[in-house]
């Protein structure tokens, strides 16, 4: 199967649920769908297509909403099933149901960006330390790293 | 399945010289183009500041001592030094100003002893010289 | 009786920091719970701040054993925003790299897999002779660890003749000595005895939890990016993706041995192929917005980066998937009903680099559930508590 | 001048300085051939060849901080290891090296002298297995554990296997089958089975690769000896050492015909002898790679048991039909 006829099954199977399929390069297609519908499409991709394999779940602070980017892959191709989410009120589906690796990407997710995954299995801190304050999500573009001043101890010995 | 496969090949080493080396006393000599520690021909530098541009780990500093005779200086942090040679490959002169040597045992007692400056005066960029850019060099400034 | 003993962060058979708490009954293990974050590095934030062609340096801190791998995936995924083509030379260099970067990864990993099951003879001749390949990427690259011969564009440096020579002729040396390790691998009885059945992980389980690399692969998982997506020229180039059927530590074992053998292959066709030309093209410093993922085989499996620009010289996103974070489901899966004595070897079986998984994720195993999150001070007056209350000698039972 | 004489047994030789140069140098012929046969150098600069490094270590442990766990029970943890090499040191009294006389029994060489070995040998088994215990450790404790599920597999296997030159020679004095082998050399070639079942047991007792399973430290860390530290574990590093040429002195007597020769040449043969053993020993350490302890288990009642019974076999049917 090469590209071209997997956008065709993709935008057959799931019809108005994905928009946006582009293929900018050789066996890199992206897709969009609504955050309501990405568990049901992954679950589509999951069975009828082969896309077992999620790579990985990339969150990027676009400013009023985050995109959220589900990498997944099967033998010919990466499918990237995109979707946005806003800002100010950040919740998303899991989709641990669908694929159970999920679940370490979602709370990297929900520690760095501050999204709310609804219904994950085990919503407990990930990434960040366990004294980390609450309400600091350090991937967000408006949190910004004080870098602490160098302090080198002693002084030249030679 | 076999008992003591590995038999004839232990018999066999016990008499042979280790393969290791007796290192303090005794040196494996790096090959041509070991990434060493990083230093600077004054002599050459135009200060094009390419290097303390693309420094990966910030260890390049340029700082001017003196603008009207156009004296500079160049601190290389080498407790910073990733010993990666960008600096080199960006450095747009040629002959080269910054440079790498073969050094590879450079641990000190304290990090204010990795510290090396020079104090310069800026190299006059001649005419025929100029347009030579390494082609390799993806960080020359554009 | 249970008890949880825990395995790290500092432990002799982990050699990077992490804790693998395994509740035991006897030596048979009935739960088995991963905990990352000794490691973290806060390194997708960091790329945000330096450019495309710092970050090259930047991923290759990643990971001390996989570094070529990491900026190759970089690269790739960069070289598509910055709408460079490296030119073939390069391509071939870069790939040559990246094949004796696995050759001596796989090299590593036997050792390795020597020394935690106590064969410490094998271990050392295998890294004796990994020292080969060793020196030949200080010699092509300039360090024995962080090659950083990839630039955005291409490779920084040509191989001369001579070198190549070298190459092809210590490739004779590697051959025989793999063929060798694999003769007492699949020959010395209390070895066999150690890896075969041991950490068993089914095909099904290995698609279910997403595996990756030499694990998913032992399990007849066919999985391998470089022929599911063949990047650079390994379109190009002949070789089959190994895998093994018996979905054990010796599967695992034979599979990174094969995949030596096909690295050999590789690599002698591309030295022998070698186009000529230069070895890289300029690259600009800004890249048009857009987005890019690189995939790359790294030894240990698929390893991932996307990438999203934003029109400046420096990156709006940089995500890192390390391929160990990928297997470590799967490592529970296999650690269950194990013995004590097979931990080191199960968890080492899927080549685990800490350092790469944990550029971003710390882990609690979800199953186990009721555990809540304390701070470390609460956590260690808890264990003094239960300690107290309960000291081994008082109810401890026979495990035998 | 009997005291002194004495005396001198005691701490001169064959007593603790012997003992103690003896063993050091033992463990220094082990670590060099093990080094040698993996292709690395070993200890080099210590003294020459690096024959002091085993002493360096020893001295170095002494000086080190000595910890003990709050919860462990204090007296036993601290005497462990003082009773461990008194045990392993009486074990080479009783080897007839030196002052014995064939003819007479005395103190450290009478009739049923070679059961008292095999016993006082068990014996480190069980310290170790208290040190592991007493420590209340998790890795100490299934360290403790390990040990004596070694014990069960290896100890029958070896009393087995030493019984066969013993019932050969007709004597329980270790003194007198070395003396009937040394006048019948022959008669060793029946016993090849029992030495090689013997030199596996004596790898199992010493928990050296394959059957480092109770200090795996790739699995439990330093297993019994986790919590020992400083001069503790140095005296516990000592033992070893001692029980090692302890117990290869055993294999030399009942299985090489012993030690003639009077003092000098007496001794000269131990040093043989004994180093012959620890260089097979070095070699089946480098050779194996460490199995699991069920494994040992059944190894050693599938095929170390019956084994050593039909050599037992062997023995007496040699001694009722041809001898």
């Amino acid at each position: 199967m090469n590209d071209a006829q997997i956008i065709e099954r993709v935008a057959a199977l799931l019809g108005e649920k994905v928009t946006d399929i582009t293929n900018p390069s050789v066996r890199r297609i992206y897709t969009k769908a609504e955050p309501q519908n990405v568990s049901s499409v992954l679950a589509v991709l999951k069975d009828s297509l082969g896309f077992t394999y999620l790579a990985t779940i990339t969150g990027v602070d676009l400013g009023e909403n985050f995109e959220v980017i589900y990498h997944l892959a099967n033998e010919y191709t990466n499918l990237n099933v995109r979707t946005q989410i806003p800002k100010a009120d950040p919740h998303l589906g899991s989709v641990c149901g669908v694929i159970p690796g999920a679940i370490l990407y979602e709370r990297e997710l929900q520690d760095m960006f501050g999204i709310v995954v609804d219904n994950i299995p085990d919503p407990r801190r990930l990434v960040l330390p366990d004294d980390w304050p609450e309400g600091q999500y350090p991937l967000r573009k408006d949190w910004k790293f004080q870098r602490p001043e160098e302090k080198i101890p002693g002084g030249k010995t030679s | 399945m076999k008992i003591a496969a590995f038999l004839p090949e232990l018999l066999r080493h016990l008499f042979k010289k280790p393969a290791t080396v007796d290192y303090p006393f005794q040196k494996l000599v790096p090959p041509k183009g070991f990434r060493g520690t990083p230093f600077l021909h004054p002599e050459l530098c135009i200060v094009c500041r390419a290097c303390e541009r693309d420094c990966p780990a910030e260890a390049i500093e340029i700082l001017t001592v003196d603008e009207a005779e156009k004296k500079f200086k160049m601190i290389i942090h080498n407790d910073r030094c990733i010993h990666c040679a960008q600096c080199v490959d960006s450095c747009p002169t040629t002959p080269k100003a910054m440079d790498i040597d073969q050094l590879f045992e450079i641990s000190a007692f304290s990090r204010w002893d990795l510290k090396h400056e020079w104090v310069f005066v800026k190299a006059v960029v001649k005419p025929k010289a100029a347009p030579a850019a390494p082609p390799a060099s993806s960080a020359t400034p554009s | 009786m249970k008890f949880t003993v825990p395995i790290g962060p500092q432990h002799p058979a982990l050699k990077e920091p992490i804790s693998l708490r395994m509740t035991l009954e006897g030596e048979v293990i009935r739960d088995a719970d991963i905990r990352l974050g000794y490691n973290h590095r806060g390194l997708e934030k960091l790329a945000e701040e330096k450019t495309y062609l710092q970050n090259i340096y930047l991923t290759e801190r990643i990971c001390g054993i996989c570094s070529h791998s990491h900026t190759s995936c970089f690269v790739q995924a960069a070289e598509k925003l910055l709408e460079v083509e490296p030119p073939k030379r390069g391509v071939y260099l870069r790939y040559l790299v990246a094949e004796l970067e696995r050759v001596h990864s796989h090299l590593l990993w036997l050792g390795v897999a020597g020394h935690e099951a106590g064969f410490d003879t094998f271990f050392m001749y295998t890294w004796r002779d990994r020292e080969v390949v060793m020196d030949i990427l200080e010699t092509i690259s300039g360090n024995r660890v962080h090659y950083s011969i990839n630039t955005l564009g291409g490779v920084r440096r040509d191989i001369d003749e001579a070198q190549r020579q070298h190459i092809l002729g210590s490739l004779d040396i590697l051959r025989r000595r793999t063929e060798y390790y694999l003769h007492i691998g699949a020959n010395e009885p209390t070895f066999v005895g150690r890896l075969a059945g041991v950490g068993y992980l089914s095909k099904e389980q290995a698609v279910a939890l997403c595996a990756v690399g030499p694990t998913a692969r032992a399990s007849d998982v066919a999985r391998d990016v470089r022929k599911d997506d063949p990047y650079g020229m390994y379109a190009e180039v002949p070789f089959e993706v190994s895998t093994a059927q018996s979905c054990d530590v010796l599967g695992r074992t034979v599979v990174r041995v094969k995949e030596l053998m096909q690295s050999y292959n590789i690599i002698e066709f591309l030295l022998k192929n070698l186009p000529d030309g230069p070895v890289a093209v300029r690259s600009p410093r800004r890249a048009k917005p857009g987005e890019a993922i690189g995939r790359y085989e790294a030894p240990r499996g698929e390893n991932i980066h996307y990438l999203k620009s934003n029109g400046t010289d420096k990156p709006e996103r940089l995500k890192v998937r390390a391929p160990t974070l990928g297997n470590y489901a799967a490592t529970i899966e296999m650690l269950k009903s194990g013995f004590v004595a097979d931990i080191p070897l199960i968890f080492a079986a899927i080549d685990p680099c800490i350092c790469c998984a944990e550029r971003t994720v710390t882990l609690v195993n979800g199953r186990t559930g009721e555990e809540n999150i304390v701070t470390m001070s609460q956590l260690r007056a808890q264990a003094q508590e239960r300690f107290k209350s309960a000291p081994m000698k008082k109810d401890a039972v026979w495990p035998f | 001048m009997a005291i002194l004489k004495t005396l001198l047994y005691l701490l001169v030789y064959p007593g603790f300085i012997f003992i103690f140069v003896y063993s050091t140098f033992c463990e220094w012929f082990d670590r060099k051939v093990f080094a040698r046969l993996q292709n690395r150098m070993g200890p080099t600069h210590t003294g020459r060849f690096g024959l002091l490094q085993p002493v360096a270590d020893f001295v170095k442990l002494l000086a080190k901080e000595d910890v003990v766990p709050d919860l462990a029970d204090k007296r036993l943890f601290n005497m462990l290891p003082v009773f461990g090499l008194a045990i392993v040191s009486t074990a080479m009294l009783l080897l007839p090296v030196w002052h014995f006389d064939p003819l007479a029994s005395s103190s450290t060489s009478f009739s049923g002298d070679i059961i008292i070995l095999l016993y006082i040998l068990s014996l480190p088994t069980l310290i170790f297995f208290l040190a592991g215990w007493t420590s209340t450790s998790y890795f100490s404790t299934i360290g403790g554990s390990r040990v004596l599920t070694m014990l069960f597999g290896y100890e029958v296997p070896l009393f087995l296997a030493v019984l066969g030159p013993a019932i050969m020679a007709g004597s329980w004095r270790l003194a007198e089958i070395a003396a009937f082998f040394q006048h019948k050399p022959l008669l060793l070639l029946p016993n090849l089975l029992g030495f090689a079942i013997a030199i596996i047991c004596l790898q199992a007792k010493l928990e050296r690769t394959p059957f480092d399973i109770p200090h795996a430290e790739t699995e439990i860390v330093g297993g019994t000896f986790t919590e020992y530290s400083g001069k503790k574990l140095a005296l516990f590093r000592l033992m070893t050492d001692v029980e090692m040429v302890a117990g290869s002195g055993l294999l030399a007597t009942v299985f090489l015909g012993g030690f003639p020769g009077g003092l000098w040449l007496g001794l000269l043969w131990f040093v043989v002898k004994t180093l012959f053993i620890i260089f097979i020993l070095s070699l089946i350490r480098a050779l194996t790679s460490r199995i699991r302890i069920d494994q040992v288990v059944s190894f050693a009642w599938r095929y170390l048991a019956p084994l050593a019974v039909l050599q037992l076999l062997i023995v007496i049917l040699l001694k009722g039909f041809i001898l």
